[in-house]
């Protein structure tokens, strides 16, 4: 096994990134959906602070990864608010049942 | 091996692992506490890559916010009581397919890239260099961040808020 | 704690035999193993403690009569030996788990809780040299790791099944993020007027006597923070007079309503860890730390590194008592007074106190 | 050291504004001592600072002080204090008339159910005031600029629920808005082509040749434009005497003391800004301004409104003597108006409490003799500003007539001299009025009785500011040290070369020579206007009803206040309620109607296509359709409407250009 380094990262990121994804393509449920989106974000800030170490040594990286979680714990409230108001409107948050516009 | 590479190892693991627990899981209250799991241990990771002042950010936002507000989001949008908690998956073959695909294309492209690779040197204090570096250069993005949330937080409050009729 | 193994190995033919990492995990779990058990001896003394300042305040009779036969221990008298009995008692009651819980999350809950603030000893500064790791972002650190209690209050609260367990979970947890906020702001004053997160640089800058403890400076903008700090961290505890979520005449005992034996000693292990870490962590932001309040009197006698351990144990002790002071004398808050505090009192005097801190540096 | 104390003279109101905004109902008396006395204490700091100012006597020295506020990229935003003998002087007057302004009103709010949000809008407007006569910068200045007038706004809308009192708020704050987007645009040119907000700095690049020409002439128009709205200078100046809704110590403090004074001190402080071009512009707005607004006032009957028009007049001085060139008499008659001014407003005020918000002249008379001490001290500021010898109006007056017959004289021209006519015959027109309406109100009988007898004089509170007042409006205008200590800036001050000190010797000769004539025409002018105002109201040898009658036209234009209200009406907001009607219309039968007639169109069109189409080409169509219609049913498989679905597809096919990619390769 080779010393951990930047390839590492990148992987553990990638692994990380397709469980996101698969979150959010197989779950029926609104908010785990959204669990599957934060984890994209994270896989992604992952990738940000790896390079930020191994390849632009200064802080650029970071402080993007600092801005993708501001943006991250804003989305959450609002599609949280989303998900409780489509409760409130169809008493379900399952993403297969919210069809009202679908012909 | 050594201390780095151990350390990386147990929070990789633990990442994968807790945020398998959280796809795989039909229990909406384990997929947050997979959620959760991971998310610490990418915040373990982030202490590795020396991003010390992140990695507590990371803890306070999403231990102590988000999925503290995923876990009221679940509690409040399921009739649980007397029902279980759980939530059915859709297109799992298919998605389980194109999951793997999409990773061995990145995996493949991780390895297949010349990344300019520098030495990492010490790993020093970050917090006083992103304080000013917030303050200065970055000073537009900060602000428009900051209104981002307030907006975020009265619109948030708007929808959530019992209609008064 | 590389530096530690490094300098074992190198030094003793013993360590140098296993591996670096192999150490590092042994040093892991001693650590924790460590605080784990200086935890539970200060919930012990705290418990103690606590009955007896119940008793003094309230005139309680309560438990005088605890007491062994054996001769020297018998004269101490004054019911000493009813924590041990406490302890002997929830170490052997049986471990009830409800039929309908989730008997996973049942299990974890409790543990989340109490790692998240053993974690938190990890940064306490009891001296300048005795403190397991000495961060530059500490006191962040803290809010960070402590914000883990929310989730297994939560989850406690949900893997019960129970009524009265989840309404407690789900109303701390909305007590503990609201107070998060005025507790956040009043640190960042401090933090603003050092200059730095480290505990021992926000410690260090207050040495040099009582005067210059923090809570002194900026008169009264400080005083004003640290009393902020206080109720903040005391609701985020959840004691008096903001228990709300154990309200025993509402909700029996809240989240840990289904829970006993060990499991519920965990718990209460926890509350008291919680209370002595608030205690040195105000300490360390607002009253001197480990530094003496007497500064170069006695010819720097008191200055000692000896003393420093003690110094801020003290400090802290005092603070838990004002809470122990408190929880006996006040009744219990409403839940929207419990609200309308934390945001409509604490949250803008916390602002005021930023912004009058902030203007008084400019100028 | 002054700076310190600057700083503190700024922030003490900033301070007691939040406490009383926030806590003032909770403290005792509703909190009004802690303005007032705030004030107080500001003023004493304005005074020491006025103090080691002027022991320095040297009318080129300033203090400058700043820090970076912003950096972005490679510009640098500083922000920071200029303190020199202007600001001194001008913290002075603020704080002065400001303190007594607050003494007052807790007599004349008294009882008011919204008394200590009353004192909270006082205390910010004097925060804004204070710092906008103390920031070195274009930006700055604009941000206080932009408070003022928000406090403004604040205080003309106090009485909310009447209506015209709501409303001259709004009109207030919009006319303002006119200028002040000209004053914006002007700062942003000035910015573009200097990359700083910095006066010094601003000037320095002037100075060195790098800002000239028509820009600069088209800048200092631009920021010109924020003065003509907030000194209520012609044309937006319809909103000064509708600010006269709002409590009268207000109207002395902020419309006519202080607040649209702020034009004229922005006008003074950018003076080096402005070219030859923009100067004559400045001059004739400020001539123009002082003559309709004279003319307007002759005819009102409203003492508060008598008062508001004569501010715009005496504001069209000011900024005509800074447009000939005149600066120091312009800054020195802004402060002597200042004091004059307020003092007339203090005692319309005490007038008008002591009649029960009567404010009608035709209602009062004879009042001299139940408000003794009020008649004294509006006897005092009418002379004064009428310019009888010897009182601090005579002097500034004199100086600015003194300044436009010598610039009229050097320059030869044409304009320059019938500014100067207008100017003096206007101080006729001024002394006219003024008196006209101290005979109304405090001489002949009463003529509403009743209100007669319930008039008593005011409490102390408001006599002590009026008697304040009277002093500094006696003693304001004696001594030299004003014109020596604020001398006009002259572009060499800002040029790191040589300094160039013969241009300026020479302008002060020419206005020297001046100077006697202009004084005996003004003294003159200023009797004849006392006597005419004397023979038709006080002796009553002629009937002003008469004249009225005689010259109905003239009297109807003037009583209208020359129309303007009615113009704007017709043209702004009509023309712009024209055009959307317009553009209704438009949309109702242009657009509608093409829309409607190509639909009938249509149908006709259809009608007759429809049956051909019915038999011939559906059989076509038909075989098409069920094609198509095997195809769509075979593909809305695919197409679920749910998003989830959507992502896995598009994800595939990605996947699947990215496999064919690497094949093809």
């Amino acid at each position: 096994m080779m010393a951990v380094g930047l390839h590492h990262f990148l992987v553990l990121s990638a692994l990380l990134f397709v469980l996101g994804l698969l979150a959010v393509i197989t779950k029926k449920n609104a908010v785990t959906v959204l669990m599957g989106i934060e984890l994209i974000l994270n896989a992604a800030n992952i990738n940000f602070i790896a390079f930020s170490r191994y390849v632009d040594t200064d802080l650029d990286g970071q402080l993007f990864a600092l801005f993708v979680i501001i943006t991250a714990a804003a989305a959450a409230a609002v599609a949280l608010a989303i998900v409780l108001n489509i409760y409130k409107q169809m008493r379900s948050v399952n993403l297969d049942e919210a069809d009202t516009l679908a012909g | 091996m050594n201390y780095f590479d151990l350390t990386f190892y147990v929070f990789a693991i633990g990442a994968v692992v807790s945020a398998g627990m959280m796809v795989f899981s039909r229990n909406l209250i384990y997929c947050a506490v997979g959620l959760l799991f991971a998310l610490a241990s990418v915040a373990g990771i982030y202490v590795l890559l020396g991003a010390d002042f992140l990695a507590a950010t990371q803890l306070m936002v999403y231990v102590g916010g988000i999925v503290a507000l995923l876990l009221f989001g679940i509690m409040l949008s399921v009739k649980f009581t007397g029902v279980e908690l759980r939530t059915g998956t859709l297109q799992m073959l298919p998605g389980l397919m194109i999951a793997a695909g999409l990773f061995l294309l990145l995996v493949r492209m991780v390895f297949r890239t010349e990344w300019a690779v520098n030495q990492p040197g010490e790993m020093l204090p970050t917090t006083s260099t992103i304080g000013k570096r917030i303050m200065t250069d970055l000073l537009i993005p900060f602000e428009i961040a900051s209104i981002l949330l307030l907006v975020a937080l009265i619109g948030a409050a708007y929808m959530a808020r019992r209609e008064r009729t | 704690m590389e530096a530690l193994i490094q300098a074992l190995q190198s030094q003793s033919a013993f360590f140098s035999q296993f591996s670096e990492s192999l150490l590092a995990l042994i040093f892991f779990v001693l650590f924790g193993l460590l605080f784990a058990t200086v935890a539970a001896v200060c919930a012990l003394v705290f418990v103690y403690l606590e009955r007896k300042v119940s008793a003094h305040m309230q005139d309680r009779l309560g438990p005088m009569e605890v007491n062994t036969e054996i001769p020297v221990l018998k004269k101490i008298g004054h019911g000493w030996a009813q924590t041990l009995a406490d302890a002997f008692k929830l170490l052997l009651k049986e471990d009830i788990i409800p039929d309908a819980a989730d008997r996973r999350l049942h299990l974890i809950a409790p543990f989340i809780l109490f790692a998240a603030v053993i974690a938190a000893f990890a940064v306490m500064p009891f001296g300048e040299k005795l403190v397991v790791s000495d961060m530059n972002i500490g006191v962040f650190f803290v809010l960070a790791i402590t914000s883990f209690s929310v989730i297994g209050v939560i989850l406690a609260g949900w893997a019960s099944n129970n009524k009265w367990s989840l309404l407690g979970g789900m109303r701390s947890a909305a007590q503990i993020v609201s107070y998060e906020i005025p507790n956040g702001l009043v640190v960042l004053v401090i933090v603003m007027q050092v200059g730095s997160m480290r505990f021992n640089d926000i410690v260090i800058a207050q040495s040099g006597g009582i005067l210059n403890w923090h809570v002194f400076q900026f008169f009264p903008l400080n005083l004003i923070a640290f009393i902020i700090a206080f109720l903040a961290t005391l609701a985020e505890a959840n004691r008096a007079p903001f228990d709300l979520p154990e309200a025993e005449s509402e909700l029996t005992a809240g989240f840990a309503t289904e829970y006993s034996g060990f499991k519920w000693a965990i718990f209460y292990l926890s509350e008291y860890a919680n209370m002595f870490l608030i205690g040195i962590f105000l300490s360390a932001l607002f009253l001197g730390g480990w530094t003496s309040p007497f500064g170069s009197l006695f010819g720097g006698f008191f200055d000692q590194p000896g003393w420093q351990p003690i110094w801020i144990i003290l400090k802290a002790v005092a603070i838990v008592f004002l809470q122990m002071w408190l929880r006996w004398t006040l009744p219990r808050l409403r839940v929207d007074q419990l609200m309308y505090t934390s945001w409509k009192v604490l949250t803008p005097f916390a602002f005021v106190a930023i912004f009058g801190v902030g203007l008084w540096m400019l100028l | 050291m002054i700076v310190d104390y600057v700083v503190w003279i700024i922030l003490l109101p900033l301070i007691s504004f939040t406490i009383q905004i926030f806590f003032g109902k909770r403290l005792p008396r509703q909190g009004d001592w802690l303005p007032t006395s705030v004030m107080f204490v500001d003023l004493l700091l304005a005074l020491i600072v006025a103090g080691k100012v002027f022991s320095a006597y040297d009318p080129d020295f300033r203090i400058a002080r700043s820090f970076e506020w912003v950096v972005l990229g490679t510009t640098t935003i500083k922000f920071g204090l200029l303190i020199d003998n202007l600001t001194a002087v001008m913290l002075f007057i603020v704080t002065l008339v400001s303190s007594l302004v607050h003494l007052f009103s807790i007599g004349y709010m008294h009882g008011d159910p919204r008394y200590s949000r009353y004192f909270a809008y006082l205390s910010l407007f004097s925060f804004s005031m204070l710092g906008l006569v103390s920031v070195d910068n274009f930006l700055g200045i604009y941000m206080f600029w932009e408070l003022v007038g928000v406090s403004s706004f604040l205080l003309i809308g106090f009485w909310f629920e009447k209506h015209s009192a709501s409303n001259a708020a709004k009109k207030a704050f919009l006319v303002n808005r006119v200028g002040d987007v000209g004053m914006f645009i002007g700062i942003l040119l000035i910015f573009a082509i200097t990359h700083t907000f910095n006066f010094d700095e601003v000037f320095g690049k002037i100075a060195s040749g790098e800002f000239a020409g028509a820009l600069l002439t088209a800048a200092g128009i631009l920021i010109f434009c924020g003065a003509v709205g907030k000194s209520a200078q012609f044309p937006l100046h319809v909103w000064l005497p509708d600010a006269m809704e709002g409590p009268t110590p207000v109207s002395a403090l902020i419309h006519a003391a202080t607040m649209v004074a702020a034009g004229v001190y922005l006008v003074g402080r950018t003076f080096v800004l402005y070219t030859e071009t923009a100067l004559l512009i400045i001059a004739g707005i400020g001539t123009i301004t002082a003559f309709i607004a004279a003319t307007i006032a002759v005819v009102q009957m409203d003492i508060k409104k008598v008062l508001a028009y004569s501010t715009i007049s005496q504001l069209g001085y000011m900024i005509a003597a800074l447009g000939v060139g005149g600066y120091n008499a312009g800054l020195f008659h802004l402060m002597t108006h200042a004091f004059f001014k307020a003092l007339l407003f203090l005692g319309a005020g005490s007038v008008i409490h002591a009649m029960h918000h009567e404010q009608d002249m035709r209602q009062m008379g004879g009042l001299r003799h139940k408000l003794p001490i009020t008649f004294v001290t509006f006897l005092i500021a009418t002379m004064a500003i009428s310019g009888v010898p010897g009182l601090s109006g005579f002097f500034s007056k004199d100086a600015i007539l003194a300044a436009a017959l010598g610039k009229a004289m050097e320059t030869g021209t044409l304009y320059h001299y019938l500014i100067f006519a207008t100017l003096i015959f206007t101080a006729g027109l001024t002394a006219f009025y003024m008196f006209r309406a101290l005979f109304l109100t405090f001489y002949g009988t009463p003529r509403n009785q009743e209100k007669y007898d319930h008039a008593h004089e005011s409490p102390s509170t408001m006599t002590i500011p009026l008697i304040a007042l009277a002093l500094f409006t006696v003693i304001g205008g004696y001594g030299s040290w004003f014109e020596e200590l604020i001398r006009k800036p002259s572009l060499a001050m800002f040029s790191t070369g040589a300094a160039q000190e013969a241009a300026h010797a020479a302008a002060e000769g020419a206005a020297h020579g001046a100077h006697t004539i202009a004084m005996v025409l003004s003294i003159l002018f200023a009797f004849a206007g006392i006597f005419i105002a004397a023979l038709y109201y006080y002796w009553n040898k002629y009937s002003a009803e008469a004249v009225s009658e005689k010259f109905a036209a003239l009297y109807r234009f003037l009583w209208n206040k020359w129309y303007f209200d009615e113009l704007y009406q017709a043209t702004a907001v009509r023309g712009t309620l024209l055009l959307s009607r317009a553009m209704g219309w438009f949309d109702l039968k242009v657009i509608d109607g093409i829309v409607n007639g190509t639909a009938r169109m249509t149908t006709l069109l259809s009608f007759g296509s429809g049956t051909t189409d019915n038999r011939v080409v559906d059989g076509l169509v038909n075989w098409v359709a069920r094609i198509v219609g095997w195809f769509g049913a075979t593909l809305r498989e695919i197409q679920t409407g749910k998003v989830q679905a959507y992502i896995l597809m598009a994800l595939g096919a990605f996947i699947l250009l990215y496999v064919i990619q690497l094949a093809m390769v």
